[in-house]
């Protein structure tokens, strides 16, 4: 394993703080619970928004706190949901008057630790909602399984009620955005090589030279089916087909379409999979009205990309216009 | 009775020393179909366990084991971490106030653990988690000892059944956790939780004669 | 070799027309000669400012065509400079009658096309100036190599003098601008792992699971040497040892710090890394002003990463805060 | 006169169609201490001029030298454009007028060719670059041709020296293009664009007999 590490261990305090160093006038960072929080939270006046989730998923979603966006980021080591501990002292911490929102993206151990602070933070008298986010359509939702995965959809969810909130929504009326929001927005990703924990030292899993994986989770978990490598053409018909019939997308329809790099994949291969998925769309009769082409939600240096479509009503549409400022900075 | 607490101390810290030295080993189990993360977590939280070892409220086992659960929930994430501490802090409740403890009480405590854990996993044996192992494993120990087996033999009898158990669960397609995304690729390999469950209750078995008998 | 591509030959063209396709309203593409440029270039009153250089390196210089920044970049294949073609073509098109400035890393190809077009276009009576970046610190400047090369620190001469040029400055103030950023930038980047060309289909060189390359160019050419894997906080230790006696930069000084990732490297180590700088660089009474962490110029996939410093002054700084719309959009 | 048209359209051919079949190889070749990039620019510039071929102008072979360079100039890239594009532009503007090309006429032109790269790569024989293959590539065809030598064996002798001085060149240090930014690391390969001129002067070599000869 190379990587630009000191020790396993430290990977996501050392990385959290140079998040802090490099935004001294609007974040803060509290060390005991990985938390980043935007410096001018909590407000009175504006519902304070949390998000957890294991590392290993940057820039979401330490590096999407700031105004319009969340006010606070909890995560938890490498790919592990936070503990409950962390997601708990940060509500008390970050607490509003017009309450908490908590963002949590479906999986088993975020559910848990969220559901506990959440009973926790209300006992103490906090006023908390938690919003699930589910945008994986290559797990199957079913009694036999733990429903579907938040993944690189989760960015429209926070952006939507990161803008609504700033404009002093009112908690319940965030949960419908978000809800609205989730439930119209679908994902697929592909891996064209498995990621390396820096704990683990090694590939997650192991892909063969000429193979990817098809439905790929952002913690390396193993998709739909593996397959042999295909050109860039197919590889959009095999993450449009599986999204566009989910919701359905139809003719008429106008979305905004995010390419999502998973962490070692350049911008360039990006935007060939945008123009191509572009071009089918509008084919389809979809309009691409709003576009996304870079890193959102990645799984560590994973080389891959996975595509959302989000179904887009002018409500949407205006709050993921509205502006917002986040701590990282590409330009 | 401080004999309890000894014994309390001993299977604590057995579990905490193991699962630090199994860091790794836990992980790959968590790659084949995880995340890989479950080592890590574990070997960190206990980690923080022995170091506050000292610290932790000694007012007698369910106490103990209160403290320890909570150091737990502090620093482990992921699903284990709520699973793990749920597990533990049922256990210290169920055993607080207890100054004798016997193999009946301890068999109570471990039921109690086991229906926390399916309340907060919304899991339930046959799930392909470490349930599948822990069930098993505590009506073992609950039968040995009911058929008049020494504390040593009855916690061999368990190992044994955890060891068993664990292993079973590679024909079994996971309904809960991660393992459930990769739905029939689940099957062929082992749930990482239950293997983790027969190494700890095997290394229990294998010191137990190291120590004071209860 | 895995990446999202139909067709190696088509790689430069299929980014080109994805960029294209998700900037309709500001971009034109014109395919003839790799040529993305502002819909409202050119314009009487502001120099035209162009950039050229290989592909591959993205989002150096196609991404970062939009206000503030470049007006056009017409790159070659990748890692090749534009033909001669490609720059005569482009600066007759976009000709403004306040000049052309023509930005060029320094690198032999580049220079001659560039030197060859503007030859060619003055001849054709247009205004025109070329501006050499050469920030690259690992390379020694001597009469026996051609130069030092232009690296992710063309990133502060193309924004300073883009945003200068968007108040109308002159084009000979461009080049005192110009000149001056780049006479105060220093690189040095360090490669983990060599990067694919598309139409190679293998790694570029050999690095073995221990090795990493200390100097290495943005093409994948070799460094000053090749090292053994070391950890994080060494790896600042060569970069700033070489970086800062170079200028040298000095205790009192104000900086901007980029700690650019190379391709394949997650921002998540990239942020470690400049925690790492920003720390050692105030330990020697240098004050990190202005921070830039992500991607800026990469070399393909490759994972890596190179840390710039340039001394800031009231006027660079300025320059560097006015704002830039860019093609490449992150959030 | 018409067989010196043929001639020159056979010697670009064998180069385009060369540069084309090698385009792997000469791409490896600079990936040794380069980018890689060699073998790609070349054959995409030589595949447009097959391409374009049949449109080019023929009034003399000076005139189809031009227009040869002229497409190579609108489609490589890298240094190589401009330094095959100057080549070309040279022995074009040499050659443009003349009818009747004798071997003299040849080195002539070639001589013009390098003098052409020096000034546009501002570089010399013995910076390790394709003139330490072309120049005494050149000087050899002068001299077996003025020892009486057959046009098809004094091209023979100019592939051997072309060979044997790009071989040579493993043992400079680079200081020009891009293998001049690993200083002494450069020694121990030879320079691609010189290896690139050796296979081309050599399949010329190889192929001379099998058309007219001039
Ligand atoms: N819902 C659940 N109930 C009980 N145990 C579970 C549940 N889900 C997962 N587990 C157990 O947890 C183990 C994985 O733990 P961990 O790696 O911490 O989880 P993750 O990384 O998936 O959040 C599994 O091997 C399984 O034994
Ligand atoms: N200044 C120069 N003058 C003449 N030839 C040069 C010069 N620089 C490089 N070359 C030749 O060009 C070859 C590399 O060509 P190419 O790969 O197109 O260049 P690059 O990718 O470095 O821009 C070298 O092997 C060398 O023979
Ligand atoms: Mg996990
Ligand atoms: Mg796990
Ligand atoms: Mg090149
Ligand atoms: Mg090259």
């Amino acid at each position: 394993m190379k990587k630009f590490i000191n020790d396993p261990q430290q990977f996501v305090p050392e990385m959290l703080k140079g998040i802090a160093l490099a935004n001294p006038a609007t974040l803060v960072y509290v060390p005991k619970y990985n938390l980043i929080h935007r410096a001018d939270s909590p407000r009175d006046d504006k519902v304070t928004i949390i998000q957890g989730s294991g590392s290993g998923h940057e820039p979401a979603h330490v590096m999407t706190v700031g105004k319009g966006m969340l006010d606070a980021a909890c995560p938890g080591d490498i790919f592990a949901a936070p503990p409950m501990d962390y997601v708990y002292e940060t509500t008390k911490l970050l607490a509003s008057p017009k309450g908490v929102l908590l963002l949590v993206n479906n999986y088993t151990g975020d559910r848990m630790a969220f559901d506990m602070a959440q009973e926790m933070s209300e006992a103490d008298g906090v006023k908390v909602k938690t919003l699930f986010i589910n945008d994986d359509v290559s797990v199957e939702d079913s009694t036999y399984t733990v429903g579907r995965r938040g993944v690189a959809g989760n960015f429209f969810v926070m952006k939507a009620v990161g803008a609504a909130a700033e404009t002093g929504a009112e908690l319940d009326e965030l949960i419908r955005i978000g809800e609205k929001v989730n439930s119209v927005t679908r994902t697929m990703g592909i891996a064209l090589t498995a990621c390396t924990p820096p704990s683990k030292g090694s590939p997650l899993f192991d892909l063969a030279d000429d193979e990817i994986e098809i439905g790929v989770g952002i913690h390396g978990e193993p998709g739909r089916r593996r397959a042999k490598w295909m050109p860039a053409n197919e590889i959009i018909d095999e993450l449009l087909g599986a999204v566009v019939p989910d919701l359905p997308f139809a003719s008429g329809d106008r979305v905004a379409l995010m390419i999502n790099g998973l962490g070692g994949t350049p911008i360039s291969e990006l935007y060939i999979l945008y123009g191509i998925a572009h071009e089918r769309l509008a084919a389809q009769g979809i309009t691409v009205g709003r576009n996304y082409v870079g890193e959102y939600c990645t799984s560590l240096d994973m080389a891959g990309a996975s595509l959302t479509l989000v179904r887009l009503d002018d409500e949407i549409e205006q709050l993921l216009e509205a502006p917002a400022e986040v701590a990282v900075r590409i330009f | 009775m401080s004999s309890s607490l000894d014994t309390t101390e001993f299977v604590v810290r057995t579990i905490a020393t193991t699962c630090v030295e199994n860091e790794k080993y836990f992980g790959d189990l968590d790659s084949v179909v995880g995340d890989g993360d479950f080592g890590y977590s574990l070997a960190r939280g206990f980690e923080q366990v022995l170091t506050q070892w000292d610290q932790f409220d000694r007012d007698d086992s369910g106490t103990f084991l209160l403290k320890v659960a909570m150091s737990i929930t502090s620093r482990i994430g992921g699903t284990s971490g709520p699973i793990w501490g749920t597990a533990f802090l049922r256990a210290g409740t169920q055993l607080k106030g207890s100054e004798n403890i016997a193999v009946g009480d301890v068999v109570t405590a471990l039921r109690s653990s086991i229906e926390g854990i399916k309340k907060r996993g919304n899991s339930d044996v046959g799930d392909k988690t470490l349930l599948d192992a822990l069930a098993p494993a505590v009506d073992a120990l609950e039968q040995a000892h009911d058929a008049g087996e020494s504390v040593a033999d009855s916690v061999r009898a368990m190992a044994t059944a955890a060891r068993t158990a664990a292993e079973h669960t590679s024909t079994m397609q996971a309904r809960r956790g991660r393992a459930s995304y990769s739905g029939e690729r689940s099957i062929g390999s082992a749930d990482a939780g239950a293997l983790a469950v027969a190494v700890l209750a095997e290394r229990l078995a294998e010191t137990w004669n190291s120590r004071q008998p209860v």
